[in-house]
């Protein structure tokens, strides 16, 4: 007994502490599974709200006003009202729409926002399972949130969900080159698919400045794609709401909007997450080589706290931008992506590997 | 006679010539009367195929109150609260050009106190309107902060209509032979400093929206209206002048006291969105030197010379006056019998309802999203359309 | 408001002596004629027919060219039995203004289209349709403006009456 | 470097027709159409276009004393209306209790939306008309300000409250009166003369007010229950 709990709390991921319950008893690794899966959900929602809050809180500061202030302290509260208020509403279904898809695409929309979820290392011992390919199921999955978002607006029965689902389409195909292009920089950084060895490879320095400016610019361009992957203004085109009064989201309420809104806001906190992991050291405390104080100072910090820094710093900076740009048109989006971010991508990629041929790392 | 009356059924029917259920279709889809960029209940028709724009057919009277017909029915002084609800961004200038036309028709003199006030009005009026269509322009094309930062400004002139007005958005301030009221003894202090706050935020609007990459790519040649067909549309006001003709009432006719200030006409040089905006928002430059330049010098004497005790009756005849509010040339056309203090006749030309129609006409061939620019730029009050 | 006196100043109606503008379009000799009402810009009046080649003229002839149809709009003047089409024409190189007016008999309104000339009178006539019934012969795209397609009557007529015209309920104390 | 040379536009002259109209002419953006050079300073310009506005909003964000929202229904004690505000039609009554208005119905001829409803009486003492009831309706008014330029006594004004929002439309119908008799400036007449002042002030018939959130004439309404006062006054 005393070998499985050291086993299992040896074990970094739920998934192999798992693994390890269940080579003793089925019933206590159901039992953690349920456990963790409890916690995973209660964990999603917990930080949907407050991603909600946070954004709502800093759109209002951007914009002199106050934000919500009435439920509870400054409003904290306010988000659990709203959440209350979806899922108490009136389910409407449109008569003409196609009842079984128009179910699904929210399902798939959460759906490729959890499986996204699993596989980022939040903390050392943070993590539901690691994969050693965990780039490229993230990049799969994504595009199940596409999925998702197409049924969406094609099920409604709207022309306007129709535009824009096919908006949302030709604008995910192709900002998925670019930012599949950037993760591969740091792939090829790190010589590694798996999250944890990437972050691992960062110990040194971060990649986003000890690959020179390959790192820098991989990091915008993922930064600036995923935004779009994102649905966020300037790149809100599937939604833009003063166009298409909503997108293809035009036709859900509820519940079944609450679920698209709610895989939004956690793709938002997965692609701050992916950033801050891939270019930014994940959990890795800030050292600078030489200062061991410094850095001593610096692991004092713990490193869920890093990971949340890191993370927090991205959202703030993707709602920065929210709130200051106006929306892009649908074809100046695509001159964007195929003209300007795919040779960008493709030529930093090139210098990536000449800055790994070379091994002319900073920090090295 | 080859009148043939049709109907919006028709005119939105598609013949079905698609045999092969491959070929792309253009389709109809409403855009409105509840629409997020339509601003109220403007209600347009588009014929698309894919995303391109093919034709915009507007489809009017969801706000259709029939003003014109109340106004057979009420005498000229009771009239002027009317005007307020037509274009209630610029409910001071459609005050006064009812009470411009009742004096031109009764040949009342005005004194310059009058003149002075009515003028510094109206340029904060348009100052306030200016503001706000900035808002939307913005939130039009995506970007939501710059809709709360001109309302924030827009307050501070409206919180000064309302210590002199005692209204905020809806006036009846301005009436035939005068004011209804004497200007507020804080009057001139807010307006000083209300001046000195709004040129700094005026330069952070051109920080914020005019210089940025993304308005300029969504503007910038974008419902291009070349100037002879922006005189033939009849459009006027900032969309005239930004297709290059400098047709400012202001300068060309000048009423109130415009001829005694000094102040420059904005024009665009192509007539795209651009342009359109570009003039917009230099107008609320030159409407501060204006205000700035009158705000010192009010003379002295009454503010109403028609006791309001007595009716108003205008000769026998049609009489047509107009101005230049912050959408374009407001007219209004009275034809009197000579005997009852009611019109036979009230017909206001709307500046909106003559500028809608060149939304078909800059759109065409464009995109949805462009659609939403050139409607906005075209600075669009549905109530005025429909009176 | 028991006296009903006409405010001091009122002029007593005289009409405007006739200017260089509306001299010379009586000179062009389009049957148009002095208008006959008191109005208080240029104002010349033409029977119906003679309409279009007049407005052709005043819009093509660079010595008037009025490029802008500022206001058309309908009079009803039901005590003659006719309506007064009233066309405010506007000149931005010149800086005038011209006032047409065509009377129309009530029981047959039609009137030719000027939508060929300015493309704007296309809605205005299309408004003027609307509320007053005035058919335009060659208009492009006739049809109701604000009011629904099925409309019955003519709003703006003087002797227009519907079932659901406002009536205030009485007020109980 | 700019997008433009400067945002300010060209100051310069047009011709509409024979007559010069002093102009400012839209400036054009820069755009990197010709060259690659040029296309770098756009992209360049691009960026630093977009930082701009950036530190424009987070400038706002970090001056929390920017904000200019107003806490309301919190800040009811501090709000405080301009002077001139209309916000709901009251009768003016003098020192004494007496209210100015005498029924002369000019602010009823004035209304534009038939608001004003005036039942005049006849006073059995002094012969002379007076004001049985007053009722506005808040629900057809516009606050066009006619009734109180049209008073010639002013009889009339605009109370500084703005809430007047409720769920029955029939809740809007007020009646402003609180007694139905002669007008101050009868009672001051009649002590000048020294005749008849207590006769005169015995017409006082008192009447209910109904200035706002009571409903006409005292009948329920669903939510609202009938009122007892107004049993004795209704008819």
């Amino acid at each position: 007994m005393r070998l499985l709990v050291q086993k299992t709390f040896e074990a970094v991921t739920f998934s192999d502490r798992a693994n390890a319950l269940l080579s003793d008893n089925f019933w206590l690794a159901a039992g953690f599974i349920l456990l963790a899966l409890i916690t995973t959900v209660a964990f999603i929602s917990i930080l949907g709200l407050s991603l909600v809050y946070v954004e709502r809180k800093i759109a209002a500061h951007f914009q002199c006003r106050l934000g919500p202030m009435r439920v509870g302290w400054h409003g904290i509260l306010q988000t659990i009202a709203d959440a209350i208020k979806l899922l108490l509403k009136e389910d409407i279904v449109p008569e003409r729409a196609d009842r079984i898809l128009f179910f699904m695409a929210p399902v798939l929309a959460i759906l490729a926002t959890v499986l996204a979820l699993m596989v980022i290392p939040l903390s050392p011992s943070l993590q539901v399972v690691d994969l050693n390919i965990g780039i490229v199921f993230i990049a799969a999955v994504s595009g199940i949130g596409v999925l998702g978002i197409l049924l969406g607006g094609w099920s409604s029965n709207n022309k306007w969900s129709l535009l824009g689902a096919m908006r949302a389409g030709a604008q995910f195909v192709s900002y998925e080159i670019s930012v599949t292009l950037s993760l591969l920089v740091a792939v090829l950084f790190a010589g590694s698919l798996q999250l944890s060895e990437i972050v691992q490879s960062q110990a040194a320095g971060w990649w986003i400045w000890r690959g020179h400016a390959a790192g820098l610019v991989a990091f915008i361009i993922f930064c600036i794609a995923s935004t779009a992957e994102l649905n966020r203004t300037p790149f809100d085109l599937p939604e833009a709401e003063s166009e298409l009064t909503g997108g293809f989201h035009t036709e859900y309420s509820g519940l079944r909007f609450s679920f698209f809104f709610l895989s939004e806001f956690i793709n938002m906190f997965i692609v701050a997450a992916l950033a801050a992991t891939l270019f930014l050291g994940g959990w890795m405390p800030f050292h600078i080589g030489g200062l061991d104080s410094f850095n001593a100072v610096m692991d004092l910090i713990p490193p869920g706290l890093w990971f949340a820094g890191k993370t927090a710093f991205i959202i703030f900076l993707i709602m920065w931008v929210r709130w200051t740009f106006p929306r892009l048109r649908v074809d100046q989006l695509m001159r964007l992506e195929w003209k300007f971010l795919l040779p960008l991508s493709f030529a930093n990629l090139i210098l990536a590997a000449c800055v790994i041929l070379t091994e002319a790392y900073f920090f090295a | 006679m080859s009148v043939t009356i049709t109907s919006l059924s028709e005119r939105i029917r598609i013949p079905e010539t698609a045999d092969s259920p491959l070929d792309t279709q253009e389709y109809f889809i409403n855009m409105g009367p509840q629409h997020p960029a339509t601003h109220g209940v403007l209600r347009l028709m588009l014929k698309l195929n894919g995303e391109t724009v093919q034709e915009v057919i507007p489809v009017l009277g969801y706000i259709h109150r029939g003003i014109e017909k109340i106004g057979e029915s009420v005498n000229y002084r009771q009239f002027v609260h009317l005007t307020d609800r037509m274009d209630y961004l610029s409910a001071m200038m459609n005050n006064w050009v009812v009470a411009m036309v009742v004096e031109k028709a009764t040949k009342t003199e005005l004194n310059d106190r009058i003149q002075y006030v009515r003028t510094i009005l109206a340029e904060l009026e348009r100052i306030q309107s200016h503001m706000l269509w900035w808002g939307v322009l913005g939130m039009d094309l995506g970007a939501f902060t710059p809709f709360l930062y001109g309302f924030r400004d827009r307050e501070i002139i409206t919180d000064i209509f309302e210590e002199t007005v005692g209204c905020r958005l809806t006036m009846n301030f301005i009436q035939p032979g005068g004011l209804m009221a004497d200007i507020h003894p804080n009057f001139v202090k807010r307006v000083k400093e209300a001046m000195t706050y709004v040129k700094p935020k005026i330069d952070e609007y051109e920080e914020l929206l005019s210089g940025n990459v993304i308005l300029q790519e969504r503007t910038r040649n974008i419902g291009i209206l070349p100037a002879d067909e922006a005189i033939s549309l009849g459009v006027t006001g900032p969309p005239l002048r930004a297709s290059g003709v400098p047709y400012d009432l202001r300068k060309v006719e000048p009423y109130g006291v415009y001829d005694k200030v000094e102040f420059r006409t904005a024009v665009g040089t192509v007539g795209d969105c651009w342009d359109r905006y570009w003039v917009r928002v230099e107008e609320m430059r030159q409407s501060v030197k204006i205000v700035e330049q009158l705000i010192d010098n009010i003379p002295e004497g009454k503010t109403m010379l028609m006791k309001p005790a007595k009716k108003i009756i205008i000769p026998k005849g049609v009489f047509y006056s107009n101005l230049e509010t912050a959408r374009g040339i407001l007219g209004i056309l009275i034809a009197s019998d000579g005997v009852s203090d009611k019109p036979v006749r009230i017909h206001m030309r709307s500046p909106n309802y003559n500028n809608l129609w060149a939304v078909d006409r800059i759109s065409r061939g464009s995109r949805v999203g462009d659609l939403v620019a050139n409607v906005s730029s075209l600075d669009l009050v549905v109530p005025d359309i429909d009176r | 408001m028991s006296t009903s006196d006409i405010i001091p100043g009122t002029p007593v109606n005289e009409p405007l002596p006739q200017s260089e503008l509306v001299k010379s379009i009586l000179a062009l000799d389009l049957r148009a004629a002095p208008y006959e009402g008191n109005a208080d810009c240029p104002a010349v009046q033409v029977p119906v027919d003679g309409l279009l080649k007049l407005l052709t003229k005043l819009r093509r002839d660079p010595e008037f060219n009025f490029d802008m149809l500022s206001s058309h709009t309908a009079v009803d003047r039901l005590e003659q039995n006719v309506f007064e089409l009233v066309y405010y024409l506007y000149s931005l190189t010149k800086q005038k203004r011209l006032l047409v007016s065509v009377l129309i008999p009530r029981d047959n309104p039609v009137a030719p289209t000027c939508s060929g000339i300015w493309k704007i009178a296309e809605w205005q006539e299309r408004e003027v349709y609307d509320l007053f019934g005035v058919c335009y012969d060659g208009h492009p795209d006739l049809r109701r403006v604000f009011l629904e397609d099925d409309w019955q009557g003519f709003p703006l007529r003087k002797d227009y009456h519907d079932d659901f015209m406002l009536t205030r309920e009485p007020i109980e104390s | 470097m700019k997008f433009f040379d400067s945002t300010n536009g060209v100051i310069g002259h047009k011709l509409l027709g024979e007559l010069t109209i002093e102009v400012v002419v839209a400036p054009r953006a820069r755009t990197g159409s010709a060259g690659i050079a040029n296309w770098f300073g756009y992209v360049y310009r691009s960026i630093l276009s977009l930082l701009k506005g950036m530190k424009i909003t987070l400038g706002y964000l970090i001056r929390p004393s920017t904000v200019v929202t107003q806490q309301y229904p919190e800040n009811r004690a501090t709000l405080k209306m301009f002077e001139r505000f209309r916000g709901q039609l009251r009768l003016t009554y003098d020192d004494n209790g007496y209210m100015r208005c005498n029924g002369c119905n000019f602010c009823e001829l004035a209304c534009p939306n038939g608001t004003i409803v005036i039942k005049a009486r006849r006073n059995a003492v002094s012969n002379m008309t007076e004001l049985d009831q007053f009722i506005w309706r808040l629900d057809s008014c516009t606050f066009c300000n006619a009734c109180l330029q049209a008073c010639p006594h002013e009889a009339l004004e605009w109370s500084k409250d703005f809430e007047a929002a409720v769920y029955d439309r029939r809740l809007l119908v007020y009646a402003l009166n609180k007694y139905a008799g002669p007008p101050a400036i009868a009672i001051k007449r009649a002590e000048k003369k020294q005749e008849n002042v207590e006769a005169l002030k015995a017409t006082v018939d008192s009447r209910k007010r109904y200035e706002g959130k009571v409903p006409l004439a005292g009948v329920a309404l669903p939510g609202v229950p009938a009122l007892e006062m107004e049993a004795e006054n209704r008819e």
